[in-house]
Parts: structure tokens; sequence; C-alpha cells
């Protein structure tokens, strides 16, 4: 038994090692000169340094990576907050009263399976039009657009599992649509709520391709952003300072996801425990 | 929607947004390498010249390299007026045209660059763009090992026999600047441990084979060499010819034997510099632009001293360098196309040229220009003078569709030297597809 | 002070009719149970009634004025559900409080019922607990709290005891029953056990397949079945049926023993309950059959008899009788016990007099 | 049903139809008018109308074909992978996790970074003079292994998508295993059902649906799979490496075959369709069955 449950943690730490393998080379790369790198590929550093963050956050740099987060985190909030503001009546709608059932839902479910770039033109000259182009608003627009098949799903079987009783009660206590809605199946939804949103806001943090086509100076966030340093075909690319901005870029979604996994998996165990 | 509706829409839409930057004269550059940092240093002091009018200052604009041209493309197809100036290569300028107006240079532009470079920013007779740099390739070379093996009887020996084995006939090595394709191979071979294990270095070249059209670019020199070219004067496509076919085939000989890092189907520049840096590789075909990543203790801790360039290599027909020109140009939806014209008038200037040059751009000068940069930067001096003895255009790589002429060669090309289809194949399939870029 | 009534009610889902042409009417301060087995229609005629569900036709009144088309809130009716539908996110406080939110009643008033409700129902140490942290129990309370604050015309209760053990269930049976006499209030309220209904209700209804079988008080139904289905949902163990015959002598259960009075209507079967059954010498019964099976159960015996002619028959008697399985016995009773049935099931009665 | 009940649903929906409407309603339109025609982006503002020429275009393009048959063969494979070992891992390592839940946060961060990064990550981790892998192959066993060549290019990011996406099958049947029931695993050991019996069957066939959609929503992506492979290795040797999504992106934007990119768009996104179509209906049949 002793060895087994031995076994097991083994392999659990080569499991995360493995699964990890890119995260965890590209953070130790981030740490080793330029120098360093070239002299010594390994995962040991021998002179750590800070030289790499330092050029990536150069406030007389090149780029301003703050206002690429800040970018980022704009878009990123617009991504994920309109869709669930615009999933959650709907939601209700659809698994309550079987509401778009035939057309709605599985158009915009299954916008999932596409590949959004087929919208990219004509999206272009439409945000050109509406002054949306190279804004946060604009790129937060259309990663809602993104976001919508998740939440559109995940809310709606949310609701759906709901006890419906006490839907019934509140209308004995003459809630209204509104009160309804938003006093009494509203808070219940609050957990798969806080998954949508975390699982939105890593979606949208993470989305490259219509931050690349859609911003260009403005709203660029930090993903796209982190490309410029990765530039290539020119002066040489600074492989520590690439790495430590793809390490800047992906720090965010990573910490909101370490630390919010605890309430998701607490929601979960506790759903799990009722039965 | 009725167009009031739009309008009252985009007004409430516009009024929600951020405030957009009262922009001046945008400029797009190119953004990562000394291009930016010299575009930087001009505007600068542009910016601060009395009678630059406030509305007229210059503001730079950069986004990634990765799909800049792509993005660049739907930006001026679209009609995007995000900047006044944008961007432009000799090899996309066919391809830009139609969303660009022409402009004036200075008068004092011909001086400053002569007409071949300026010719680098024509297309159908119309001057679209101001020059600002050279893009071209040099061999990049250990300096060290070279000499080395020049000296050393046992090593000619063994380059002999490799020789012999791969290539058919003995050689002797031969100094940088005088070998030709075959001599680059021999020397590639020697180089390579998997050819010859005691080898100082783990590969003797590296060549970038990503399927991506900047490498075609690279690779286009060795076969011109031995006489290749686009089309014939009759507009027949001559890509399957004798030339084209023995630069294939010395990339795949090449390739196969290990002469080159095995994943070197999937490297492109930065990779390459990495392992030229490493110190595992004595020498690359490479641009220009790298001189400085190569060169400098910072960036090639290992190899800077000994690194050394020189023209590529040369061959039956002679030796060349592709060579296409960067500059900057006129977007036809500019905002502020006065201000943007005086900006490129200026640019063309011998007073702008130099202070670019000096900042660490790469203009193509010539006359008195060259002179007085000659002191800050002597690599610039063989760069204009390689850039007239060496350079070409292939016939019809100015065209509009010259980019995707370049796409397609990658595709089929990484296709035989990847193996996953015959060179008969590639050429074919190169020339059908030319042959319908090229109508 | 309220008075239900239902008028030619009928309900269909899809293609499924589950009432037809029904018709009930509830007296102000009854308290009502609907009875019958799962199925059987009876939780949904509550919820028409409360107005969670839309009637498809007949016309429901609350005291004379027409609600059939009115939103449940405005029924004036509460509920207390079998899951008790306490909102998980709000403290009990916020519970009961939550419908007198709703109608905009001034704070203190709102403070002032839910303290008093939460006196009467001794909830009032878990007011500012959530429902997650309160036993079956407690929530049941809160539920019947959120309930009596609105001050209804009626409650509704849909099989609120169900989820109880069966201690708690006693206890809060009877504290139901004490809620009602103390708020002489209008209770409709809905379980499938039979307990329940006979030990709370005014007036019993039982429902079978959508259809009202009887209406009565629970002595009535006990003791004047109006069919055989209620006659042996009612009573435990459940009321023995013995085929008869109805000849020119009278009812009778086999041939050579004698015959019962001549009814009206020809009778297929008899009915008699267990605890009206009585042993005798096997010669002396009007059955006679063997002892399979006696359970004992403290206070009664329960004695199962396999007879000849009428098959198992079930017997209820003092927990001091003596008997022997498989000992062979006779079964009788008094001819004022029984009950007949036609072949549609319903009852004969009262004229059972011309004896042969 | 009421007249006040339907304009409620109304007002429910509207919003939601309206954005999707203002959005992608345009676009819509617009890319079905440029599937159509003759369009460059030259003439993006004024396309000549040509019917299905592209659409023949594309079915005759072996190109397309080819990128088809990666898609196709890249998200069977790494679906199948990635459940397979995703389910292996959550069972095997469900004493570890039931201890301390937080593990799984460790497990599951290869799917919170941005696949684009993940694809830039590898570009550095697998460089044969950077990268920490080849330089470990190189120094203890000599080899040069060719993580990109054209042969090995395709086993190379089939095991970065699946390295990079077990853990989100990992996640799905972690819970999914959980949530059974104690007492069905207890029932079963009363009856003397354990260890691989009671998974194979008892836990497996009551997690069959949670496979179910792990291998779908891995099925989907893996099929119009896209950032990772662009920024890794582009269209690979040969274009060795087109997926679907990369074959409309380079029809796109580098050979400018607008409505032929289009076109495939369309043909993607119908056969999308058609796949989720029978698969909710499917699933529905189950629910009710």
């Amino acid at each position: 038994m002793r060895i087994a449950s031995l076994i097991r943690w083994i392999v659990f730490a080569l499991a995360a090692f493995i699964l990890n393998f890119p995260v965890i080379a590209t953070l130790i790369t981030s740490f080793k000169s330029n120098a360093e790198i070239s002299r010594n590929p390994g995962l040991c550093i021998r002179e750590p340094t800070l030289a790499n963050y330092a050029t990536v956050f150069d406030p007389a740099g090149r780029f301003d990576v703050w206002q690429f987060l800040g970018n980022s985190l704009t878009a990123a909030l617009i991504g994920t907050i309109l869709p669930i503001a615009l999933c959650f009546p709907a939601a209700w709608a659809m698994a309550r009263r079987g509401v778009g059932m035939n057309v709605l839902f599985p158009a915009a479910v299954n916008l999932r399976a596409l590949p959004l770039i087929v919208f990219a033109i004509p999206l272009y000259l439409m945000y050109q039009t509406l002054g949306l182009l190279d804004t946060k608003l604009g790129l937060g627009l259309i990663l809602a657009v993104v976001n919508i098949p998740i939440a559109l799903l995940i809310l709606t079987n949310t609701v759906r599992e709901l006890p419906y009783e006490l839907e019934e009660a509140a209308r004995m206590d003459g809630a209204s649509m509104a009160t309804l809605l938003f006093r009494i199946v509203l808070p219940m939804c609050r957990p798969a709520i806080v998954t949508v949103f975390i699982f939105g806001f890593i979606t949208a943090w993470n989305e490259f391709l219509f931050g690349l086509m859609l911003t260009t100076r403005d709203a660029v966030p930090i993903t796209v952003g982190a490309s410029f340093f990765f530039a290539s075909g020119g002066g040489g690319v600074q492989w520590g300072v690439a790495a430590a901005i793809i390490m800047v870029s992906a720090a965010p979604p990573v910490l909101l996801g370490l630390v919010m996994y605890r309430h998701i998996g607490g929601s979960m165990t506790g759903g799990a425990v009722k039965g | 929607m009725t167009f009031r509706k739009k309008m009252l829409t985009a007004t409430a839409l516009s009024a929600l947004m951020a405030t957009a930057a009262q922009a001046e004269v945008t400029v797009l550059g190119w953004p990562g390498g000394p291009e930016e940092e010299a575009l930087r240093a001009v505007t600068e002091i542009y910016n601060a010249k009395d009678d630059v009018a406030e509305e007229n200052k210059v503001e730079l604009l950069f986004f990634s390299r990765d799909g800049f041209f792509d993005k660049l493309q739907a930006d001026l197809a679209a009609g995007s007026d995000a900047f006044d100036v944008n961007l432009l290569a000799t090899y996309s300028i066919g391809r830009y045209a139609p969303y660009m107006e022409p402009i004036t240079l200075s008068g004092e532009a011909e001086g400053v660059f002569g007409d071949t470079v300026l010719s680098t920013m024509q297309f159908e007779g119309a001057q679209y763009g101001v020059p600002t740099d050279l893009s071209m390739h040099f061999l990049f070379f250990r300096s060290d090992l070279m000499e080395e093996l020049m000296g050393d009887e046992d090593a000619k020996a063994t380059y002999a026999a490799i020789s012999e084995e791969y290539l058919g006939t003995a050689m002797e090595p031969v100094a940088p600047d005088e070998m030709t394709w075959e001599d680059f191979a021999a020397t590639a071979l020697y180089f390579s441990r998997s050819v010859n294990p005691d080898s100082p270095t783990r590969y003797g070249t590296v060549l970038q084979m990503k399927n991506l059209l900047f490498n075609m670019m690279v690779f286009q020199s060795l076969p011109r060499a031995y006489g290749a070219d686009w089309m014939d004067a009759d507009g027949n496509i001559t890509v399957d010819s004798e030339a084209y076919r023995t630069g294939l085939e010395m990339y795949k000989m090449l390739y196969d034997a290990g002469a080159t890092p095995t994943d070197s189907l999937s490297y492109e520049f930065p990779e390459a510099n990495a392992a030229f840096t490493s110190g595992q590789v004595a020498m690359m075909v490479q641009w220009n632009g790298a001189s400085g990543a190569l060169t400098g203790a910072e960036s090639a801790p290992m190899t800077a001293d000994v690194t050394d360039s020189v023209a590529p290599p040369t061959g039956p027909e002679g030796r060349f360098t592709h060579i296409h020109g960067l500059g900057l140009g006129l977007n036809k939806n500019a905002q502020n196309p006065d201000g943007a014209k005086a900006f490129l008038e200026w640019l063309s200037t011998e007073e702008a040229a130099v202070a670019y040059a000096t900042a660490g751009g790469a203009p193509g000068l010539t006359g008195t220009a060259i002179e007085a940069v000659a002191e800050a930067r002597p690599d610039l001096v063989p760069l204009g003078e390689f850039a007239s003895n060496y350079g070409y255009v292939m016939n019809g790589a100015t065209g509009a569709n010259a980019l995707s002429i370049y796409e397609l060669q990658a595709q089929e090309f990484t296709g035989y030297w990847g193996d996953t289809q015959s060179l008969d194949e590639a050429l074919s399939a190169a020339e059908a597809g030319m042959a319908d870029l090229l109508k | 002070m309220t008075t239900i009534t239902l008028e030619n009610i009928g309900k269909r889902f899809g293609t499924t009719d589950i009432f037809q042409d029904l018709s009930l009417a509830m007296n102000s301060g009854e308290f009502v149970v609907f009875v019958g087995p799962s199925g059987c229609g009876k939780s949904t005629l509550l919820r028409l009634i409360a107005g969670l569900e839309d009637v498809t036709s007949g016309k429901i009144s609350i005291d004379g004025r027409d609600v059939t088309h009115t939103a449940p809130h405005d029924r004036g009716l509460s509920m207390v559900f079998q899951s008790y539908a306490l909102y998980p996110h709000m403290t009990v406080r916020q519970n009961i409080a939550f419908a007198l939110h709703t109608e905009k009643l001034p704070k203190a008033e709102i403070d002032a019922r839910v303290n008093e409700a939460a006196r009467a129902l001794q909830i009032e140490p878990y007011l500012d607990r959530k429902p997650k942290a309160l036993s079956g129990g407690q929530r049941q309370r809160v539920a019947i709290g959120r309930a009596i604050v609105r001050k209804p015309k009626a409650f509704l209760f849909d099989e609120p005891l169900s989820n109880l053990d069966a201690a708690l269930r006693t206890e809060t049976r009877i504290e139901i029953a004490e809620l009602h006499k103390s708020l002489d209030a209008t209770m409709l309220y809905v379980t499938h056990d039979q307990v329940e209904a006979m030990t709370l209700a005014d007036r019993i209804v039982v429902l079978s397949g959508g259809r009202i079988m009887q209406v009565g008080t629970p002595h009535e139904l006990y003791t004047a079945p109006a069919n055989t289905f209620v006659a042996q949902f009612i009573g435990s163990p459940k009321m023995n049926l013995l085929p008869v015959e109805t000849t020119a002598r009278g009812v009778e259960l086999s041939a050579g023993k004698p015959a019962l009075p001549v009814p009206v209507r020809p009778a297929v079967q008899l009915g008699v309950r267990p605890e009206a059954l009585r042993l005798v010498a096997p010669e002396e019964g009007l059955l006679t059959g063997k002892v399979a099976l006696a359970e004992y159960l403290g206070a009664d015996l329960s004695v199962y008899v396999d007879t000849e002619h009428a098959g198992r028959v079930t017997l209820r008697g003092p927990g001091t009788m003596k008997v022997r399985d498989g000992e062979t016995v006779g079964l009788t009773f008094d001819i004022s016990e029984a009950h007949l049935f036609d072949a549609n099931g319903d009852a004969i009665r009262g004229e059972m007099k011309a004896a042969a | 049903m009421s007249l006040s009940q339907r304009s409620e649903n109304a007002i429910l929906t509207a919003p939601l139809v309206l954005f999707l409407l203002a959005l992608l309603g345009f676009p819509t339109v617009l890319d079905v008018i440029y599937s159509l025609s003759d369009v460059s982006f030259e003439t993006l503002r004024a396309p000549t109308f040509t019917g299905l020429d592209n659409f023949r275009a594309v079915l005759a393009d072996p190109d397309f074909w080819q990128a088809t048959w990666f898609s196709l063969k890249f998200a069977v494979l790494t679906s199948v992978a990635e459940c397979v070992l995703g389910l292996a891992l959550a069972i095997y390592f469900s004493p570890i996790l039931r201890r301390a839940p937080w593990m799984l946060a460790i497990l599951i961060m290869p799917m919170i970074i941005a696949p684009a990064m993940m694809g830039l990550m590898y570009r550095l981790v697998l460089h044969e003079f950077i990268g920490p892998l080849p330089n470990y192959l190189y120094n203890w066993f000599g080899v040069s292994y060719g993580f990109l060549t054209a042969q090995n290019v395709f086993k190379t990011i089939f095991v970065i998508e699946t390295l990079q996406w077990t853990p989100f099958a990992l996640l799905l049947f972690h819970m999914a295993y959980e949530s059974i029931p104690e007492d069905i695993r207890e029932a079963a050991s009363v009856d003397g059902t354990r260890g691989w019996r009671l998974l194979t069957r008892i836990e497996l066939p009551l997690m069959l649906p949670t496979l179910g959609v792990a291998l779908f929503i891995r099925f989907i992506d893996g099929f119009r799979v896209f950032d990772n492979i662009w920024t890794l290795t582009g269209t690979g040797p040969g274009g060795s490496t087109t997926s679907l999504s990369i074959y409309i992106y380079v029809a796109f934007f580098r050979s400018g075959e607008i409505g032929q990119a289009i076109a495939a768009s369309m043909i993607l996104f119908a056969a999308a369709f058609l796949v989720l179509f029978v698969a909710a209906r499917r699933g529905r049949g189950k629910e009710t069955a």
C-alpha cells in the first residue's frame, strides 16, 4: 500500500513536470542572460538575472507593456461580462420555457465550432465604418462573441438543474420577472457564473487572431504585444526577453486560474456531496 | 439600418470610446530591428525642427512582424486611415500600389541614393516610396575556424576526402571571399560532425528552410549563381531549370548529410541566429540585418569576436545577393497627406539619410552621403558596393503577386527538402503556380 | 376565511388529459386533504389552484372572485413545497420576509411579522442562518413561516412531510393541526399518506386517475366508502374484498353458508375491514381457512388466512389473541359491518333490509 | 401561451439576438456575397458575381483536401489521446486529488496558457541550441532529434496539443469520477466487485456521458486548431502542418483568394453544423429515452 502510494506520487510529479515542461523551461530561460542562454540551454541557472523583465517593463523601452496589459484587461472584462449579461436572461428563457431551442440556441452554441477568421474581413470593414477599429470596446465586443457559446451552454444547463420549486415559490411570493431573475435565479447561478467568468476571461485574454487583426496602436492586447517582442526577420530576437514577455503575458490568466481554482473546486465538491 | 441611424450609432459609439489620439503624421514602420531604432532617431530630429508645424509632427506606429504584411494588406485594402505613411518593400510594391499615392522626393534624392536604390521603390514608372533600408544577404563565417582549416594539412586531406565523397571531386579549402557554392557545400560538410566526427562544430552551416517567404529570398541567390530566373524575356516561366535543380539539390544534400541542424525545416531568422551564436555552426548565409546580432558582444558573447562577413558565394554565372529595399510611402487614405508628403520629402534629403544611417539603419547610399557615414558605419560601404556589384531582382519579383510567388516556392521547395514530394513534383507545381501568378 | 371553488376544471398536458370536468368546493376554514396514489393528479390540482399551472378549461374562484387567469401571487394564497424551496442564498429572515418585500410593506411591519412568525414557530435562533445550516425539521418550519407571514387567504401544502423522518413527521403533523386550529385558516393539503389525510383533514378528497373518487370526512370515508378504490385506500391493513354471488336468497359468500340480505342491485364483492372479522371455530365461520402468518404488533395482531373461497383474508385482533400457523380457523363478521359493491365497484348502500 | 409571456420571452432573448445580429449578421451577409464572387483585396468593395466557382475551386484543390485530412486526423488522434490519458490520470490520481484538491490546479495549468504563447514557448524549448530538451538529448544521448522535420512534425504537434489539452479531459473526468455517489461503490464492494472490475463495470459506464462530451469538445477544438501550430511551424515543410483553419487563413491573407477562403469556411461551417446538429439530436434522443 505504501509503495503503491509512493509510486503514485512519483507518477504525479512526473506528469505535472511533463505537462508544464514548456512553461517551466520558458520561465527558467526568462531568468537567464543572453550570454547564458547560448552557453547553457539546460534547466539550471548559473547567474539568475531579472534583466529581461527589466527590459520588458522598461518605461523608456519600445513598447508600453503596462498599456498592453491594461488593454487586455479592459477588453477581456468586456468580453466576459457582456456575454454573461446577454446570455443569462436568454438561458433562463431557453431552459425554462424552451424559447429559441430550435434556432437561437444551436446557432449560438455552434459558433464555438466555427473558425471565426471567416468574419475577419467583413468585421474589419464594419468596425472601420463604426469607428470601432483599434478600440478596447471593439476588441471586447468580438471577444464577447467568442465567449457567447460557452456562456450560453453553461448557463442554460445550470438553470435547467436548479430546482423549479424555488421559482414557483418566488412566483407565489409575488416576484416579478426581474426579481425572479436577479434576486432568485442569478444568486443561485453564482458558481456557474464564476466558472463562466473565469473560463471566459482566460479565453478572452488568450485570444490572438482578432487582437492582431483589429488593433493597431491604442488597443493592442498583451498576447499580440508579446509577439512584438518576438519580432523575427530583423535585428535579432532576444530569447531571454521573449521568454520574459511570454511569462508576463501568461501570468494573469494563470494566476487567476490558480487562485480561483479553489472557488470552482469548492462549488464542484459541494455539488457532489449534495448529490 | 438607415444611414441616419448608422450615423447616430457611430456617433454614440465614438463618444463611448477613448479619445482617439490626435495624430499628426502617423508613420507605420518596420518593427523590432535596427530599422525601428533608426526611424525613431530621425523622427526625433524632424519633430525638433522649427519649421515643422505642431499638426505635422510625426508619430510612430509599430506592430508585430508576425503577419505584418498580411495585416498591412488588410488595413490598406479596407481603406484604413490609421496611418498616413506606411512601410513598403520592393516585393510588395505591386501589391500595395493600388492603395498608395506616388510621392515626390527631394531634389537631393538622386545624389544621396543613386538610381539603382531609388528604383527599388518604383512601380510602373512611379516613385512610391523613400528607400530607407537595403536588405541583402551576407555570408557570415567563423574566421578562426576558417583560418585553422586553411593552415592544417591533415584537415585539408579530410576536406579533400569529404568533397570527393559527396561532391565527386577532391577539393581544397578556400577563403570565404573566394568560395563558390561548391566550396561552400564542401566546407559545410567538413564542419559537420555527422560527416566529419573531428569537426570542431556540430554543423557546418545553418539553412533556413521553414515554409516562409523570407527564407526563399535567402535561398534564391544560390540558384541565381547558376543562372536561375523566374521568367525569360518572353514571359515564359523558367523555374524548372538546371539552375534551380542544382540549388535545390544542394540544399537537400546538405540537409540530408546533417550539415545543417535536423530541425532546419522549422528554422527562420531567430532560430538560425541562435544556432550560429551558440558556436556550433561554422558559417551561414544570412540577412545583413543580422550583423548587429551576430557581431555584438552582448548578443553573441561566444562568437562575436571571430565572426566575419563577405558577400555570398559565387557560381558559374557570377556572384549574387538577393536584394530588396524597404521604404516608406504614402497611404491613399491618409488623414494628413500634406504633412506626410513633407515628412517623406525630408526623409529623402542627405541630412535625413545620414542621420538614419548613423542611428543604425541600413540605407543604400552613394556620393557624399556615404562618405559622411563611412566612419560611423563602415559596414554600409560594402553594402552599397555589394548592392551595385551583386544585387539582383528576379524577373517578375516586383509584380503584384511577388509575395505569393515566394509563398508558393516556400510551400513546394520545403516539400522537396522535407521529403514529402520529389524534385520534379516540386518544380512542376511551382511552375504551374507561378505561371498562374505571373500572368 | 376563504372559500375556494373549482368548476368543470380541465387540464391537458400535450395530448394527455389530466383532468376532465372536475368540480369541487372547499369551505372557509376547512382543512381539505387531497389524497391518492402517485400520478393521480393531486399535486397538479394543487398547482392549478395556486396558479402555477394554467387550467385548460373551467373556472377557479376564491371567495367568489374568478381567479382562473390571475397570477399566483395575486390569488392571495401561500404554499409550502415538498422540498421547502427555500432560497439557498438568503438567510432565514430574508426568506421569510421576501414576499413581504415584494409587497413593499413598510420595514417595521415586515420585521414585526417576521418576528411574530419566528416566535410562533420557534425558529428565532436561526433567523440569520442560511437554509444550508438547518436541519430538515427546521427548514420545514421556515417554509411554513414563509407561508404564514403573508397572512394568506389559504395555505397550500404539497406533501410537506415527505422529506422528514418518521418521528419528526408525526410531531410536525400535530403542529400543523394545531396551526390550523390557531389560525383558523383554509388549508389545502396534498399527500399520499392516508394517516396524514385521516388525522389532519376536515374533509378528504380521494383522487385516482384524475377523477374524484369520493369527498367526505375521514369518518365517512372509513365507514361508508363510495367504491372499492376508496374502501381499499383508506384503512390499514386494507379492507378485504370477497367475491360473492347474489341469488334470490341474498348475497352468498359460499355454498351452504347462510346468505346475507338481498341488496337492491346485484353485488359482486363484499368488503369487510380486518378489524370487523372475528375468529371462530371452523364450523361456525362464514368462511374457513388456514392461518398462513400472524404478525404481532403489540396492541394488535394481524392474521393472514388463506380461505378456500375468497383467497387470502386479513384479520386484525387484539395482541392478546392466540393463533397458530397452519391452524384451520373460521371467520365471521356482523352483517352491519359489511360493505357491498356492484360490478362497477360502487357501493350498494342502505338497501339491505329484506332478509331471506 | 399568454401574450405577456410571449413578450417576456422576447425581452429576455432580444439582447442576445440583437447582439449576434449586429456583430455577425452583416459579416455573414458579406461572406455569402464574397463566397459567390470573384473578389480580391483590390475589389473588396466591388466584387463580381461568379456563382459557385469558388466552391468548385475549393473542392478541386488538393491542398484543401490535404488540410481537411490533416485536421481530421489531428482531431481524432488528439481527442482520443487526450481523453484516454485524461481518464487514466484522473482515476489514477484520484487518491491524491481527494487528499489535496489544489494539486489539480498544477495539472490544469497548461490549458490556461494561450495556445499562441504555447507555440512560441515550444519554438524556444525545442530549439537545438537554446532549448533544454534537445540540449539534454544531445548531451546525455548524443542524439540530435529533429522534432520538426517533415517526418516528425506531426508527431511533435500531436504531442504538444495532447500535453496542453489532456488537463482539460482530466478535469472533466475528475469531476465526473468524484461525483459518482459513494454508496454505489459501497454497494459494488459489498457485492465483491472491486478494483479493475469496479472500474470497468461500474465506474466507467457511469462516466460514459462525460467521455462523450470530452471527446466531442476536444474533437471540435482539434479540428479547428490554429494558434499553436501557426506560431510554431506555420504551414510546415511542404504544407505538411496546414490545418483547415490555416488553409483558410493562408488563402485569405497570403494568397488573396478571398472568395475561395470564404467558400472553404462555409463548407467547414456547414460540416460543423451538421455534426453538431446530429450530436444534439442524439443527445436529445438519449435524454428522452
